[in-house]
């Protein structure tokens, strides 16, 4: 028993927590992943709190200041930074004069849950499928393969203004969004976890939780899932600010949002032949999309982190511990 | 030591200490010792003991890292700590050059071999075209004992057996001419036959060039007939250091002591114990033949085959291997890589599905059952991991994945799980409250111990233990082998023990079985086996084992 | 009226483009800078250099059969000489129909039921051979080929037998309502009487092509000119197309064009932000660049006109148009006059003129008709909601018909081209709204839109609409939407939305068209649409106006208000 | 190796099949009559028949698509009043929009694309591993920060919003650059590469981050595995140990990546050919959608899951190549 013995007595103070708390801790002791979580998390708030801050400044999204824009002069915003003003904290919508700050707040609450939303279709198809695919037979995993490669072959904007044109209209246009992206841009996201289950499943301790004789499921769910949740969750982050850029693209081709609902996207959709008359209103949209971005991208690489328990102590693991190098699938030898 | 010339290596008061999350870790604590010119050092210990922090301190492999290194190392005149860039770049490789253990990984796998040695050489001949760099390589892949040198310099490492590999890796430390040696375990992953012509090399190396060698090994018996001076190392500190005879003969430690004891001996009998009385094999399963109860055979494997990839490629990893394993007994599988030894394992517990043959599990055929089906009996069929990395989900704390087994079956409660996991950890040998430790803050022998209480936690009657002690230093390889024994006469659940070394099965096994190629060359009665082995594949395995009491003839 | 501009509208919409269409107006002093001749780099126009022609939509058919142009089009009349064409002067004078390969515009007879004309001396085409009024009239067959469709439908409604006639392929016979007694004559028969044959006969059908050269589908490749370009390249389906001249074109024959260039060089498939900024910017080759398709944008006209270099290099064009709410009036509330008259007054033009692009971009509109001359526009207001809407006069209409709690559904398409697109229709919106009008808001693809507003069974009760002039005259623009037997059952065909049948109104319409007087026949089609503008059966919204900027060396600019973009057969660059 | 490609190709042809009868379905139960737009804006119903029979229109879905295969596998004749127009196969029959054959209009059409997607690539490749090494191998320098700062922003801003941003400061503030206007490679490589440039880099940043991430991780991973640490222990340089050792391996999955990300380009790049006039296949998708111009909406999409599918066998195929241990399966 003298290499029990000969063991550092690890973290001794700190009491056993379950999964979720050590991860909460791990994820608490990166600033940079806490500063990334705030700013989404004033996002959130923000979007959920718009119909309030919207009486604070005493505006609503739609209501139309036909005196606010010249019209002579192609509904440009009167005033300087799009029309900044006591009224309008973040002026005006050229053409519209409507509010801008409403409107992005307002707008937050549709390209979130359309980012959010068709992400999340995203990563459970993709999941599905990609675990089919990985843990399947031969035949499962060409079928899935294949059904995967037409996934991404398909021009994904034809076929989501076909779907938009099928649905009925009255269906909720951010719902019909969320599936339209989910439903059609999953496939990267199927290889991806393919890929890594393929590596994972090779691994023991895949084939012992087999021998429990619990299900494949209860295996792919215990011992597959957590192994994927970093780099699906790393992926995802990627995903979330892309599926924006989508809806934007979407709204571009007119088939986003209806009408008068705002959204990150469609708000860019119309601006970009503004960027000199009223550069204000490239930017603001812009802006909220990168800090959005930026958020997730930190945020998830600390997730990433977090959810490995190894790298809390990485360092002291060093490299080359002899039984770390055995990790290593044997090759063909 | 000869008096009179200055030393090649001289290590002062050496200290490394690795700063982590919880403070600060000494790996190496005040360590001192000299090496003369041509001289041979073995430096022992167990894992975590600092001898390989030890031997990169040589190198100056610590820069960069984040490590603490304080005292004094000089090697062949150079100032390793205070050297700058340059200089140390020119010793690593130029003066002292590294081998290191894992041949496949230590190695580009993208690059031919040739290229790669050739690389080092001219690292350090700046002069050197890449024409005599090639030339050079050839040269030195031919001095290894690599056939055919010119043309498999050409190859890439995964087109070598681990032997080769290992020997090309000592190839390109001789590029260079260096005038120290520094093996870090280069024997621990290969066969013990391929073991014993490495160490010849390292041997013959030393006379011909004159190159100093340190050899970093957890294994005495490797050490024995290969060095001079052997240096014990223990959490950090030197314990012991003398010529190799005096270490063997009359140890002083205890700490050396039980590192001999734990060497693996073929000629230990096996201690018979009482057993205790076989559980009957009662309640057989449905459909059961009733013979098969009485005669106590618990798994049955007749004719069982295995290929894998179709076609041209396909590739039978097991051929008609005929085997009986009865209630409570301990088999021993034996072979070398790629005996098809792991493959058989995994098919008798079937994480793999036999391509022919038969697999009768108390008279019920199993070998063709789908998943489904399977799942009635995964639990009285267990298997041990080699890996201890691997074989534990680093993102599970280790008292979840053994009660993996418990919860799947469903028929306990959750409290009385935990109690059930607390008694497992505790009959391996565990802390009962590492329950919510994970696997990385665990050593290899521990993992191993948490892999065996899972084996254990849904009560089977086999468990098959894929080489679950060759990724281990030798003294926890002897505890790991001792709690096996134990397990196996305190429940009386039959084993089959696979492994590469003949001395580590002897010690547990009632009978034997050696494989080669996909099929069994000889099978019988253990202490027979090892005292009059029949076939002269299996009296060439037994000749390759270390034994201390050669080095002790030799020196 | 759905002309190449209207076309392109739609098709813009949806995808893509940035689109910068805007409407508009006729603004009031309308013959500002830009649209005189002259306008444009100083100094006389002269022959040479090479022309670029920077557009957004590529030119995919250059069939004359398939060409659906107003006036003959733009780079199609570069190529093909018509009968008559449009007379090439800015403003009000450019919609006047003017003599092309025929000596006039046609000599009427039979209560205009039958129309004359006799070919010029020393017509050739671009290999030399003389143009025959027999080409003329095999080039009209050629447009009643299933293969070469896409015309615009009056040669099938009016000639005698176009019904039924199926092109020359089919029916070798040809068509008998087109007599060639000769070389130089051609008679054309009408099934009624159509004083506006003149303008029909400046449409691209009216071409002349050689029965000999004719490839069927395959002859848009290689097309045989009869104007003062040929075809030299068109790659990529219209997108990359270069003119040069032809030899044989004889300007002696040819008043209208000036073909000042030596070469032309088509470069379509840009965005209007792109097309917009390379003409500000005239780096090389785009000084001396010109569009036919896109306008400025309201975030370009914002910037050009903070710039005067660059605000003396914008020409405005009007183009017959009009923009509006269409009722269907047989459904529910619509079927209620107070309730159309209220939504009448509801509507907050300020609002939609702005969502439109601004008041330099759109005009409000209260009368139906576009408000140019030679359209017979005569001034109205039935239902007066001053500048911003009478939400007051609205309600209580309103509570007369016992509608105060009025839930309604309006039809737009989701093409972003400030006309039928998602910005006018919340405009419309935001004002109902004043008034206690609940709209919602029902987007429709643009094919989807296209076909459902034109399907009689399909068709939305509310829905934004446009309209615009095959050619500058009330007939094309009142008849199709109020010509009680022009509704359409089946297909989607149908434009009289309204399902208006009144007798008096259709026997009007007929007897308008028996008048060859343009000006007359104007001031009868302007009291007729005063007259139908009672019913408040659509809701005008309002009059585009285009604002066309062009590259600094291009002089010689004439915009007409018969197509509102620059003429290119004008134009000078040196 | 030749069943290998063989098995590749047949499911490749799978994959397209699957595909082109997905578009078929699709524009089949969606709004919208072919004909009516194929016709022109005023045609009556009688004109608009005539055109659905001579387009076919009226055949169940099954024959429609029975012929189109037809097109494909032997090639197909078609009337065009005068004469008869003979389509080789390949034919992926007329555009119903001007009876154009649609493989000529997509052999026109391909060089501008596949010029975007290559240059964007390179783009992509050259920023995301540039990003990638410099964030793993040296972290928080200026330099490393900014590119990352703008890979950020490349993947969270729409190319036409990007585009234009790069026009407006490259063709009108800076004037450095012409505005893109297609050149042929064929016709002058100088000025092709000149006009393609801001195209390629409005959709080469879209993606870059992507890579930058995947780089900088399979990096860091490649670098702590133990063949780097031998030649570190040989005295090789740092610099040769990345460039010699190091990045192969952690190339790979961008190689896989790349693969994928080129093929997809083919159908994905439209709004990019929008924004920049670039007459591509992509444009053409765009206006073929509009126009339910179905022959060449599948021709489109058939070749981009061509170029998909073959991307990822080369992806493969490099895979295994750079690294031998894979064998292809």
């Amino acid at each position: 028993m003298t290499d029990l013995l000969s063991t550092p007595e690890p973290a001794a103070g700190l009491a056993p927590a379950s999964g979720a708390r050590q991860v909460w801790r791990r994820l608490r002791a990166r600033k940079s992943a806490l500063a990334a979580a705030a700013v989404l998390g004033l996002l959130v708030l923000l979007a959920l709190a718009a119909p309030l801050l919207a009486a604070l400044e005493g505006q609503d999204p739609n209501t139309y200041h036909d005196a606010l824009v010249d019209s002579a002069r192609g509904g440009v915003p009167l005033g300087d930074f799009g029309g900044i003003s006591a009224e309008h904290w973040l002026g005006v919508e050229p053409g519209t004069g409507r509010d801008m700050f409403v409107r992005l707040l307002y707008g937050a609450r549709v390209s979130l849950l359309v980012a959010l939303g068709a992400t999340v279709v995203q990563v459970l198809i993709g999941l599905a499928v990609g675990l089919g695919a990985a843990l399947g037979n031969r035949f499962a995993d060409s079928a899935l393969t294949h059904l995967t490669d037409v996934m991404v072959s398909m021009p994904l904007l034809v076929f989501a203004i076909a779907m938009v044109a099928v649905v009925p209209a009255d269906f909720p246009r951010p719902l019909l969004l969320v599936f339209a992206i989910g439903l059609l841009a999953w496939g990267s996201t199927a290889r991806l976890v393919r890929g890594q289950t393929l590596s994972l499943k090779k691994l023991d301790y895949v084939s012992a939780a087999r021998l429990t004789g619990g299900s494949s499921w209860r295996v792919a769910r215990r011992e597959l899932l957590p192994g994927l949740a970093a780099p699906v969750i790393t992926y995802a982050a990627i995903l979330v600010p892309s599926n924006i850029v989508i809806e934007s693209t979407m709204s571009f081709l007119g088939v986003g949002v209806k009408p008068p609902t705002p959204s990150w996207g469609q708000m860019l959709s119309t601006a970009n032949t503004w960027f000199r008359a009223d550069p204000a209103y490239v930017l603001l949209p812009a802006s909220m999309l990168f800090v959005t971005t930026l958020a997730f991208t930190v945020l998830a690489d600390g997730v990433r982190v977090a959810l490995d328990p190894r790298e809390a102590s990485r360092l002291r693991v060093g490299r080359g511990g002899r039984e770390s190098r055995k990790s290593r699938p044997g090759g063909t030898a | 030591m000869t008096a009179g010339t200055e030393p090649l290596v001289s290590v002062t008061d050496l200290s490394v200490a690795f700063p982590t999350g919880d403070g600060v870790v000494r790996a190496v604590d005040g360590l001192s010792f000299t090496l003369a010119r041509g001289g041979a050092l073995g430096i022992v210990g167990e894992s975590g003991s600092g001898k390989s922090t030890a031997a990169y301190a040589l190198l100056g492999l610590h820069r960069d890292t984040g490590a603490e290194v304080s005292g004094s190392v000089t090697v062949a005149g150079h100032d390793v700590l205070a050297a700058g860039d340059a200089e140390l770049r020119a010793l690593r490789g130029g003066v002292a050059a590294m081998v290191f253990q894992d041949p496949l990984s230590s190695l580009d796998p993208y690059q031919a071999i040739g290229d790669q040695i050739a690389e080092v050489y001219r690292t350090h001949r700046k002069d050197a075209s890449r024409r005599a760099a090639r030339e050079r390589a050839t040269e030195v892949l031919d001095r290894v004992g690599i056939p055919d040198a010119a043309r498999r310099a050409r190859s890439r490492p995964h087109e070598f057996s681990g032997g080769m590999r290992q020997r090309a890796l000592i190839a390109m430390a001789l590029a260079c001419e260096p005038r120290l040696l520094v093996a870090d375990e280069p024997t621990t992953a290969l066969d013990v036959t391929v073991q014993a012509q490495i160490l010849d090399l390292l041997r013959d190396l030393r006379e011909e060039t004159g190159t100093g060698l340190i050899l970093v090994t957890h294994d005495l018996g490797v050490a024995a007939g290969t060095v001079d001076e052997l240096l014990v190392m223990k959490d950090g500190r030197a314990v012991e250091h003398a010529p190799v005879r005096t270490v063997l003969d009359t140890p002083r430690e205890t700490y050396t002591r039980d590192l001999l004891a734990a060497v693996p001996r073929l000629n230990v009998r096996r201690k018979v114990v009482a057993k205790r009385p076989v559980p009957s094999v009662e309640g057989a399963v449905e459909g059961s033949a009733e013979g098969a109860a009485d005669t106590g055979v618990l798994l049955e494997a007749e004719g069982l085959t295995r290929t894998f990839g179709r076609g041209r490629k396909a590739v039978t990893a097991v051929e008609e291997v005929s085997l009986t394993v009865r209630a409570g007994e301990t088999i021993g599988v034996v072979g070398e890589s790629g005996s098809g030894k792991t493959t058989l394992g995994r098919m008798l517990v079937r994480l793999l599905e036999p391509t022919g043959g038969a697999l009768r599990y108390r008279g019920r055929d199993i070998g063709g059952l789908k998943e489904r089906e399977l799942r009635a009996f995964r639990s009285e069929l267990q298997m041990v991991f080699q890996d201890p990395v691997s074989s534990l989900n680093p993102r599970r704390s280790v008292g979840e994945s053994i009660a993996d087994p418990l919860r799947a079956a469903g028929r306990l409660g959750d409290a009385e799980i935990v109690a059930r996991v607390r008694e497992l950890l505790e009959r391996v040998g565990l802390d009962p409250g590492a329950y919510h430790r994970y696997p990385h803050e665990f050593s290899g022998g521990q993992r191993q111990r948490v892999g065996i209480a899972r084996a254990l936690a849904p009560e089977p009657r086999l468990i098959v233990c894929d080489e679950p002690v060759s990724a281990l230093d030798v003294t926890t390889q002897a505890q790991v082998v001792r709690l096996l024994g134990e397990i196996q006469r305190d429940l009386g659940v039959a084993l089959v023990f696979i492994a590469h070394d003949l001395a580590v099965v002897r010690q547990v096994s009632d009978r034997l079985v050696v494989m080669k190629g996909g099929r069994i060359v000889e099978e019988g009665a253990a202490d027979t086996l090892y005292e009059r082995p029949g076939h002269p594949y299996t009296q060439g395995l037994l000749a390759a084992v270390p034994r201390l009491e050669k080095a002790e003839a030799a020196a | 009226m759905r002309q190449l501009p209207a076309i392109s509208r739609r098709v813009a919409a949806a995808a893509v483009s940035v689109v910068l269409l805007g409407g508009a107006a006729a603004c009031g002093p309308e013959k500002s800078g830009g649209d005189a001749k002259g306008g444009g780099a100083d100094g006389a126009a002269q022959k040479g250099g090479t022309l670029t022609v920077l557009n957004r939509q590529p030119q995919k058919q250059f069939d004359p059969a398939r060409l659906y142009t107003s006036g003959g089009g733009n780079v199609p009349s570069l190529v093909y000489r018509t009968l008559t064409t449009r007379n090439r002067e800015s403003g009000a004078e450019g919609t006047k129909v003017v003599p092309d390969l025929a000596t006039d515009i046609g000599r009427a007879s039979d209560d205009a039921k039958t129309w004359t004309y006799t070919l010029k001396d020393g017509l050739k085409y671009e290999d030399g051979s003389p143009i025959t009024a027999a080409d003329i009239k095999y080039g009209i067959e050629r447009s009643f080929a299933a293969e070469l469709s896409g015309g615009a439908p009056y040669l099938r409604d009016w000639l005698v037998g176009g019904d039924t006639y199926q092109g020359p392929y089919k029916e070798k016979k040809g068509l008998d309502s087109i007599e060639t007694p000769d070389d130089k004559t051609l008679v054309f028969h009408l099934r009624k009487s159509e004083g506006d044959f003149p303008y029909l006969a400046t449409s691209t059908q009216f071409a002349p092509v050689p029965k000999a050269k004719d490839t069927g589908a395959k002859y848009a490749e290689h097309p045989v000119s009869s104007g003062p370009y040929k075809v030299v390249k068109n790659e990529n389906d219209g997108e990359q197309m270069v003119l040069e001249r032809n030899e044989n074109w004889s300007e002696a024959t040819d008043k209208e064009r000036h073909a000042y260039p030596d070469r032309i060089e088509v470069k379509s498939g840009l965005s209007s932000a792109v097309i917009n900024q390379r003409l500000s910017a005239g780096q090389g080759a785009d000084a001396a660049a010109v569009t036919t398709d896109t306008n400025l944008g309201p975030a370009e006209l914002a910037q050009v006109t903070g710039d005067k270099k660059l605000a003396s290099r914008v020409g405005t064009g009007h183009f017959g148009y009009t923009n509006y709410l269409a009722f269907n009036p047989k459904a529910k509330p619509f079927d209620d006059p107070k309730v159309r008259q209220a939504i009448s007054y509801a509507v907050n033009r300020t609002s939609v003129v702005n969502a439109a692009g601004g008041s330099s971009l759109a005009e409000p509109a209260t009368t139906f008709l576009p408000n140019q001359k030679s359209f017979g526009f005569t001034p109205y207001d039935h239902f007066a909601a001053g500048a911003t809407g009478d939400a007051a006069k609205a309600k209580e209409l309103l509570k007369q018909a016992g509608q105060e709690n009025l839930e309604i559904t309006l039809t737009h398409s989701t093409a972003q081209d400030f006309e039928t697109s998602p910005d006018i229709a919340t405009a419309v919106q935001a004002a109902l709204k004043e008034a206690g009008i609940k709209v919602k808001l029902a987007g429709l693809e643009s094919n989807d839109y296209d076909e459902k507003v034109h399907s009689l069974d399909k068709q939305p009760d509310l829905f934004l609409a446009h309209w615009g002039a095959d050619w500058p005259s009330g007939g094309p623009f009142l008849a199709p939407i109020f010509d009680g037997r022009q509704i359409v059952k089946e297909g989607a065909g149908n434009f009289n939305t309204a399902r208006l049948d009144d007798s008096k109104i259709n026997d009007e319409i007929d007897e308008i068209n028996k008048i060859t007087d343009h000006d007359a026949a104007a001031k009868r089609w302007g009291a007729l649409d005063r007259k139908i503008g009672e019913q408040a059966l659509t809701v005008p919204l309002f009059h585009p106006v285009y604002k066309r900027l062009y590259g600094k060396d291009v002089k010689n600019v004439v915009i007409s208000d018969w197509t509102g973009v620059l003429d290119i057969s004008q134009v000078a660059v040196k | 190796m030749t069943t290998y490609f063989l098995r590749r190709a047949l499911g490749a042809v799978a994959v397209v099949l699957v595909l082109s009868a997905v578009v078929y379905v699709t524009f089949y139960v969606a709004p919208g009559d072919p004909a009516r737009l194929a016709c022109g804006p005023r045609c009556n119903t009688e004109q608009i028949r005539q055109v659905r029979e001579q387009l076919s229109l009226d055949d169940p879905l099954l024959t429609q698509y029975w012929h189109f295969l037809q097109g494909v596998f032997t090639g197909q004749d078609y009337s065009t009043g005068t004469s008869v127009l003979h389509c080789d196969a390949p034919c992926f029959g007329l555009s119903y929009q001007n009876n154009q054959l649609v493989t000529d209009m997509l052999v026109d059409r391909l060089p501008a694309t596949a010029s975007l997607a290559v240059g964007a690539m390179a783009v992509w490749l050259a920023v995301g591993i540039g990003t990638g090494l410099l964030s793993a191998l040296r972290r928080g320098g200026v330099t490393e920060r900014a590119l990352t700062w703008l890979t950020l922003a490349g993947t969270a801003t729409p190319v036409f919003i990007s585009g234009v941003a790069l026009l407006m400061l490259f063709c009108v503030y800076l004037e450095w650059l012409p505005f893109p206007s297609y050149v042929p490679l064929t016709q002058d490589p100088e000025q092709w590469a000149w006009n393609m440039l801001l195209p390629w880099l409005a959709l080469g940043l879209l993606e870059s981050a992507k890579y930058a991430r995947l780089t900088r991780s399979s990096l860091l991973e490649t670098l702590a595995e133990d063949h780097i640490r031998t030649f570190r222990a040989y005295g090789v340089r740092e610099r040769s140990l990345v460039a010699r050792h190091a990045l192969r391996g952690a190339l790979a999955p961008v190689i896989a990546l790349t693969a994928a990300d080129f093929g997809s380009i083919f159908g994905g790049a439209m709004v990019t050919e929008v924004t920049f006039g670039l007459p591509g296949i992509g444009q053409l998708l765009v206006n073929a959608t509009q126009k339910i111009d179905l022959p060449v909406v599948v021709a489109v999409v058939v070749i981009t899951g061509t170029a998909v599918v073959i991307a990822n066998i080369v992806a493969d195929v490099l895979y295994a190549v750079a690294d031998r241990r894979v064998a292809l399966r």
